[in-house]
C-alpha cells in the first residue's frame, strides 16, 4: 500500500476531487496547511505592504493500493496543475499495514 | 426623533452583519468594505443632490429651486420648521440615514462576485439619482402622492426600490461558481450565522427607528402603535417562517426564522400607522410564509441571491403595499392605488438599473474572473484577510 | 419610554451573545433559534394572553375582562392613559419585551443538552401563563402589593422568576457529560469570549432601558437617579468581583468581572429608584462579591450551569430584593414585606417548574440522545454549523 | 440627554471590538479585560472625585467645596438644576461616561505588550485625577475657558488628552516584537476586521450621544445641526481616508477607511455645533487625509500603535480644535486661543503620563516578558483562550 | 519505531485518549482534518437539502517503539469503533529516526 | 529522499523558519496540531482551574534530498530547543517518489 500526499491550491480542490472519483479513488483525507516555497502573495495592512511566501494549502492524504498509484498521481498532477508556480507537490511513501476501525479487518481490501 | 435617526443608521452594521454572516469569510472585508462606502458616500450625495431632488416642494419655500445643487437651505434651522417637531437638519439626517439602504439591499444580493469598481458607480448613480427621483414621487409630494398611493415608512420607497434593483443586478451578474451543478442549486453556507443572527436584531432595533421615526411627529399615540403593529408583524413573520421551513423541510432553519423577521418587517413598513395589531400580526405570517417559497422559488429561478434579498426586500415589500390597501384602517387608501404604485416603482428601477448595469457589463465588466471569485475577493481586490489569525476550510 | 422599549428589546440580543459566547460553537445554532423563538412567541403570546393577564385591574375600564382572552382594549390609544406619560401601547410593548426575559435566563442555564421541543413547550407555558399570573401579584395590584412587598423592575418579578425555574431545569436535566468528572468540576470554556463580553455591554446598555423605562413616567429626577444606582451598582459589582475572583483564584479572571457586572445589575434592579448612590455601589458590591462564591457553590452542588444564570438572576435576584428592605430610602419597605415576597414567588415559580419538567421528563424527555450531545445539537436538531468556513476543535 | 449618556456608555463595545479586531487573537482577553476595568473603576472613581474636581465652580453653590471628596451634592436632583434641561445625576453619568474614554484610548495604543497590573495603576491616577483637573481648565470654568478656547465636545479634552498619553506610553514600552526588522515596519494584521468594522460604526453610533448629549440642553435646532455636522465630517472622513490610501498604496484598505471615520469624528468633536456642512465636509476630509499620513509617519518614527491611535485622537484631535480657530462660525473663536489650548493641554499630559509611566518603568517595569509577549498575554495573564473552539494560526 | 496514523470520530477522541493512556501512550499529536469516504452527513441550509461527505474527523498521529505497535492499535480499534459506517481507519507505517529536541538525543528512548 | 516531520513550539516558529532558510531549506509546509505529552499548561475558567497537557504546537513537514537530511536536523534541534520540558520532536521517514505538480517532472531535483 502506498500513501500519496499532495499539496495543491486551495482553488484546485474540487477539481482534483473530481478527478480522483473518476479513477476510482473515494476515500481520503485533507487538511489546510500553510506552504513555504516559491510563490509569493502581496498584501497591504495600514499602509503597510508586505509580501509573504506563508501560503495555505490543501494536504491530500490517500492511501491506496499499490495498483492505484499510478492512476491517483496522474489524475491529481493533471488537475491541479495551472502552470505557475505554486502548484504544489506530491510525496509517495510506504504503508506497512492499514485497519478499518469498524469491522477490526485489515489488509489492503479496506481501502474501498 | 434624533434618536431614531441614530438607530436607523444602526441599521447599517445590522445590515453588514447580516451579509458577511451569510457568506463566505473569503469575501468579508469586500462586503464590508462596500457597505461602508455606502453609508459615508451615500450622506454625502444626499448632502449635495438627494435631498434637495427628493423633497422639491417641500423646500420651494427656503430654496426655490428643485434642480440638484449644492445649497442647502440657508435657514432650514429655524425650530419651527415642519411644525414645530423637528428642525430641517434632523429631516435632512433622518432621510440621508435611508438613502443608503436602497444601495446596501443590493449589496448582499450581489455579493462574493461583483467587481467593487463598478458597483460602486452603481451606487453613486442608484443613491445620488434614482432613488431620490423616485422618492419624490411620493414623499416629495410627486404625482403618486396625488393619486393617493401610501408607503409609510418605505416598503416600496426603499425595499422594493433596492429590491428591484437586486433582482436585475442578479441577473445581470449571474449565479456564483459551483451555486448552481446540472442545474440544481446547491447550499454555499455562510460563515457566521452568530453574526447574521446578530445583524437580523440589529435590523429590528433599527426599526423601532424607521417605522417609529417615520411618523414624523412626536405624537405618542401613533408612534407607540407604530411600534407594535411593527414588532407583532416582526414576531409573526419570524414564527411562521420557522414553522413553514419545518414543515415544508423538516429542519428548524434559523436563517429562515430571520429572514422570517425581516419579511415581516418589510413588509408592515408599508403601513405600520394603519393597522390593527391584528391585521399587522396577519401581514407579518403571509410575509413569513412568502419568505420560505420565495427563497426557493428564485433559487428554482437559477437567481442566485445569497442573503435572500429578492425574497425579503422585494417580495415582502411588493406585499406589504398591496396589504394597505386590503387592512388599512384609513378608507382611502386603496388597492388600485397601492398597485399603480408598485408598478410606477418597479418601471423606473428595472429600467434604471438595466440601463446602469448592463452599460458596465458592455465596458468594464462587473464580474470578477473566475481565480478571483474561488480565491475571494478580500485577497485581490483588497490584499487583506478578515480573519488572519484563523485556521479555515475553504469553499 | 418608546427608546427604552428599543434598549430592552436590543438586551435580548446581549443575552443570545452572553449565552453562545459561555458555551461551545457546536451548539450555537441551537441557542440562538431558542432565543429567537422566545422574543417572537413571548411577543405573540403577550400581546394574546400575557398583558391582560397581569395587569387585569389597570384594564378593568376598558376590557371588564380578567380571562384570558385575544381581545386587546379597543380604546387604549388614548394618548392620557398613564396620566399622559405613555399610551397603553407602549406600556403593553414595554412589558412584553421583558416578558421573554424570564424565558431566555432559563435557556442559558439548560444550554447545550436541552431538546429544543420540550424548551419550546416550556416557554409558552412559562411565559404565557406563569409570569403574567406571577406579576400581577405585584405589578397587576395584587395581594404582595398591598402587603407593601417592593420590586421596582424586576429583581424578583423577573430575573427571580426566571432564576428558579433554571434551578428546576437544571435539576431535571443533569450536568452536561464531561462536565463532573469523579465528583468534582470540569471547565468547559465558552467559545468566544469577545461575543460574551459584548453581551454584557449590550445587557448593561439594556438596562439603562431597563431599569429607566420603569419608571414609568418622563420624571427626570428619579430617571437619573435611577440610572446613576444602577450604573453605579454594575461598576461596583464587576471590580469586586474581579478583586475577589482575583483574590480565590489568583487570576484576572474576565467571564467573573463580566458576572459581577450582571450580578450588580440585577441586584439593583428592584430598588434603583430608591436608593442612595452610596447604597447602590455596596448592593453592587455585595452582589459581586455573591456571584463568585455562588457560582463556586453551584459547581460544589454538581448543578451544571453554563453561563452561571442561577447564580446571576437568582442569588443575585434575592439580594436585591431583601436590599430593598434594608437600604432603601422609603422607609414603608420592610425586610419582611420582602422577604414574603420573595417565598411567595420561589413557591409559584418550583412548583411550576417543577410540574412542567418533570411531567416532560417522564413523557417526552427533556435531553437529548448523548450522541446528540457529543456532537453537537446544531448538526442534529438543525443540520447546520455555526461557523462553516472555521476550523474547529471539539470538545 | 439620558438617552445620549447611553449610547456614550455604547460606545465602550465599540473600542473594545476595534481594539480587539485590530491586534492578535491572542492577546483579546487581556484587552478586553482592560477596557471593561476601565469603565467600571472609571465610573467609580468619578465619581469619588472625578466629577467634584473637574466642576468644581459650578458646584459650589451645592457644595462649597473643590477638594477631592466623597461627597456628592445632597440636592443634585433638584430638576431645575441647568435651567430645567437635565438633572445633576444626568450630568453626573453623562461626564463620568467620558472620563474612562482617555484611559482607553491609550489601552489601545499600548495593546499586546503592557503588563495589566501597572496599566490599571496608570487608569487609576490619569482618569481619577489628570483628566477632570485638565477637564476643569476649560469644562469647569478654569483658565482657559476665561481666554476664549473653545472645545465642544473634547477634540481636544477627551481625545488629545488620551493621544498624548498614549504617545508618551508607546515611547516609553517600544514596539511589539516583530513590527520593526531591519527598522522597516512590518505588518501585523489584526484578528477580526468584522469586529474592528463594528466597533467603527458602534463609535460613530456613540458619536450621536457624544456630540449630541454635549449640547447639554434639548434645543433641537443646534442639536440636529450638530448631528449633521458630525456625520458629514465622519462621512468625508472615511471617503476621502479610503481615497488617499488607495492613491497611496493602490489598495481599497478597509481598516483606513474605518480609520478615516473615526479621524473625521475626532476632528468635528470641538466644534460641531458652530460650523456649517461644508466647514464640517472640509474639516472631515482632512482629517480623514491626516490620518493616512500620520499612521505611515508614526510607523516611519518607529512607533508602534496598534490601533492608530494617535493618528486618530491625537492628531485628528488636535486638528479639529485648530479648525474651530478657523472654521467657526462664531467670530470670538480664534486660532491663537485654540492654539494655546492645544499647547496647555499638551504640557500638563505629556507632563503627568511621563511621570507616571517613567516612574512604573522603574519600579515595576511596564512590558511583559518576551515569552509572554510570543505567547500571547491571555495564557499568561489571564490563563484562557478567547477563542478556545477555535484552531487558530500564531504570530 | 512505527508511526501510526488514526482517523476517527471527533466524537470518540475523548474514549480512544482514554484507553491510549491505559496501554501506556502517553505521547501523541492530533488534528482535525476533513475525510472524504463511506458516510455521508445531512444538512439543510435555506431550503436546500444536501448531503456531504466531507466530514470533519480527528487524526492522530502516534510514533511509538516496535513492541508498543501492537496494543496501540488494539486499544485504538476498540475505543474507536461504533460498528457503523464512518468508524474511520488506521494506516502503520516505517519511521528511520527520531530525535528529542529538548535533549538533541535521538532513538527509540526519546518516545517516552 | 526523506521526510523529516518536526513538532516544536509555535512560539520558536520564527527563528526554526530562519535557522532552515540558513542551510538552504526553502520549501516546506505546516500546519497546527494539538500535542500530548510532558508538558502541562495551567488554565482557570469561572473559578475552576484545570490543568491541561493538550497544547498546541506546530507540525512542520519538510521533504529533502538524503544529502540535506543532517543540516536541516541540526537547523531544528538548535532553533527550536529551550530546554524546557515540551521542545517536541523530530521524526525522519523514507519517501518513496515525489512530483512537481507544475512541470509534472519526479525525483530529488523537483525538492529545490
Ligand atoms: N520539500 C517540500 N516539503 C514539503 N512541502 C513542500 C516542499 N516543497 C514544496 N512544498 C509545498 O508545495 C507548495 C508549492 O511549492 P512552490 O515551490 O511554491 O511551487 P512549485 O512546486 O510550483 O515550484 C509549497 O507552498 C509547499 O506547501
Ligand atoms: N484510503 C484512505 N486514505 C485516507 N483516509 C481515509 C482512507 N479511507 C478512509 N479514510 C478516512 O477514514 C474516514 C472513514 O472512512 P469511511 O469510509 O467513511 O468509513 P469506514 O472506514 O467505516 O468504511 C474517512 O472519512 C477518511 O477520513
Ligand atoms: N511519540 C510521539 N508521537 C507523536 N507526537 C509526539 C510524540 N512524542 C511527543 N510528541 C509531540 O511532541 C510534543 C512535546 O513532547 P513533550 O513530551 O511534552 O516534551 P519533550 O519532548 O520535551 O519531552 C508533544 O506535545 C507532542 O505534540
Amino acid at each position: 500500500m502506498k500513501k500519496i500526499e499532495a499539496i495543491i491550491r486551495k482553488s484546485k480542490y474540487s477539481a482534483v476531487k473530481e478527478a480522483l472519483h473518476e479513477v476510482g479513488v473515494n476515500f481520503f483525507s485533507y487538511w489546510d496547511v500553510t506552504g513555504i516555497g516559491n510563490e509569493k502573495e502581496g498584501h497591504v495592512y495600514r499602509g503597510i505592504s508586505y509580501s509573504t511566501s506563508d501560503i495555505q494549502r490543501r494536504f491530500l492524504s490517500i492511501v491506496v493500493n499499490d495498483d492505484f498509484e499510478e492512476a491517483t498521481i496522474e489524475a491529481i498532477l493533471k488537475a491541479a496543475s495551472t502552470g505557475e508556480v505554486g502548484d504544489g507537490k506530491i510525496f509517495v511513501s510506504d504503508i506497512k499495514e492499514c485497519y478499518r476501525i469498524r469491522t477490526g479487518e485489515k489488509g489492503g481490501e479496506t481501502l474501498r | 426623533m434624533m434618536i431614531c435617526t441614530a438607530l436607523v443608521f444602526f441599521m447599517h452594521l445590522g445590515f453588514a452583519f447580516l451579509e458577511i454572516g451569510l457568506t463566505r469569510q473569503k469575501n468579508t472585508i469586500n462586503i464590508l468594505f462596500k457597505n461602508i462606502f455606502i453609508i459615508t458616500i451615500g450622506l454625502l450625495l444626499y448632502y449635495l443632490v438627494g435631498f434637495n431632488l427628493m423633497y422639491p416642494g417641500e423646500f420651494n419655500g427656503y430654496l426655490g429651486s428643485i434642480v440638484p445643487g449644492i445649497a442647502p437651505p440657508e435657514n432650514g434651522m429655524t425650530p419651527d420648521y415642519a411644525s414645530g417637531g423637528y428642525t430641517w437638519w434632523t429631516d435632512f439626517l433622518f432621510q440621508g440615514m435611508f438613502a443608503a439602504t436602497a444601495a446596501t439591499i443590493v449589496s448582499g444580493a450581489v455579493a462574493e462576485r461583483i467587481k467593487i469598481g463598478p458597483f460602486m458607480i452603481f451606487t453613486i448613480i442608484y443613491v445620488g439619482l434614482i432613488y431620490p427621483i423616485a422618492g419624490s414621487w411620493k414623499w416629495g409630494g410627486g404625482f403618486l402622492d396625488e393619486l393617493g398611493f401610501y408607503d409609510f415608512a418605505g416598503s416600496t420607497l426603499v425595499h422594493s426600490v433596492g429590491g428591484w434593483a437586486a433582482l436585475v443586478a442578479v441577473c445581470a451578474l449571474g449565479p456564483r461558481i459551483g451555486k448552481f451543478k446540472d442545474g440544481k442549486p446547491q447550499a454555499i453556507p455562510g460563515h457566521s450565522i452568530p453574526l447574521a443572527t446578530a445583524g437580523v436584531l440589529i435590523l429590528w432595533l433599527g426599526w423601532f427607528g424607521f417605522n417609529g421615526g417615520s411618523v414624523l411627529s412626536a405624537d405618542p399615540e401613533l408612534t407607540s402603535l407604530t411600534l407594535v403593529t411593527t414588532c407583532l408583524a416582526a414576531a409573526a413573520g419570524g414564527v411562521v417562517a420557522a414553522l413553514v421551513s419545518f414543515l415544508k423541510f423538516k429542519n428548524l432553519d434559523l436563517t429562515m426564522f430571520l429572514n422570517g423577521i425581516l419579511g415581516g418587517l418589510v413588509g408592515i413598513t408599508a403601513g405600520a400607522d394603519v393597522m390593527t395589531p391584528e391585521s399587522a400580526i396577519l401581514i407579518g405570517a403571509i410575509a413569513g410564509a412568502l419568505i420560505v417559497f420565495a427563497v426557493s422559488f428564485i433559487d428554482r429561478l437559477r437567481l442566485d441571491d445569497p442573503v435572500g434579498a429578492i425574497a425579503v426586500h422585494l417580495v415582502c415589500g411588493m406585499w406589504g403595499t398591496l396589504a394597505v390597501g386590503i387592512f388599512s384602517t384609513n378608507p382611502d387608501h386603496t388597492l388600485y392605488a397601492q398597485f399603480i404604485g408598485v408598478l410606477c416603482y418597479a418601471a423606473i428601477c428595472l429600467v434604471s438599473a438595466f440601463l446602469i448595469f448592463f452599460v458596465m457589463k458592455k465596458t468594464v465588466g462587473i464580474r470578477v474572473s473566475e481565480k478571483e471569485e474561488l480565491e475571494g475577493l478580500d485577497a485581490h481586490e483588497h490584499g487583506m484577510d478578515a480573519y488572519p489569525d484563523f485556521r479555515l476550510n475553504e469553499h
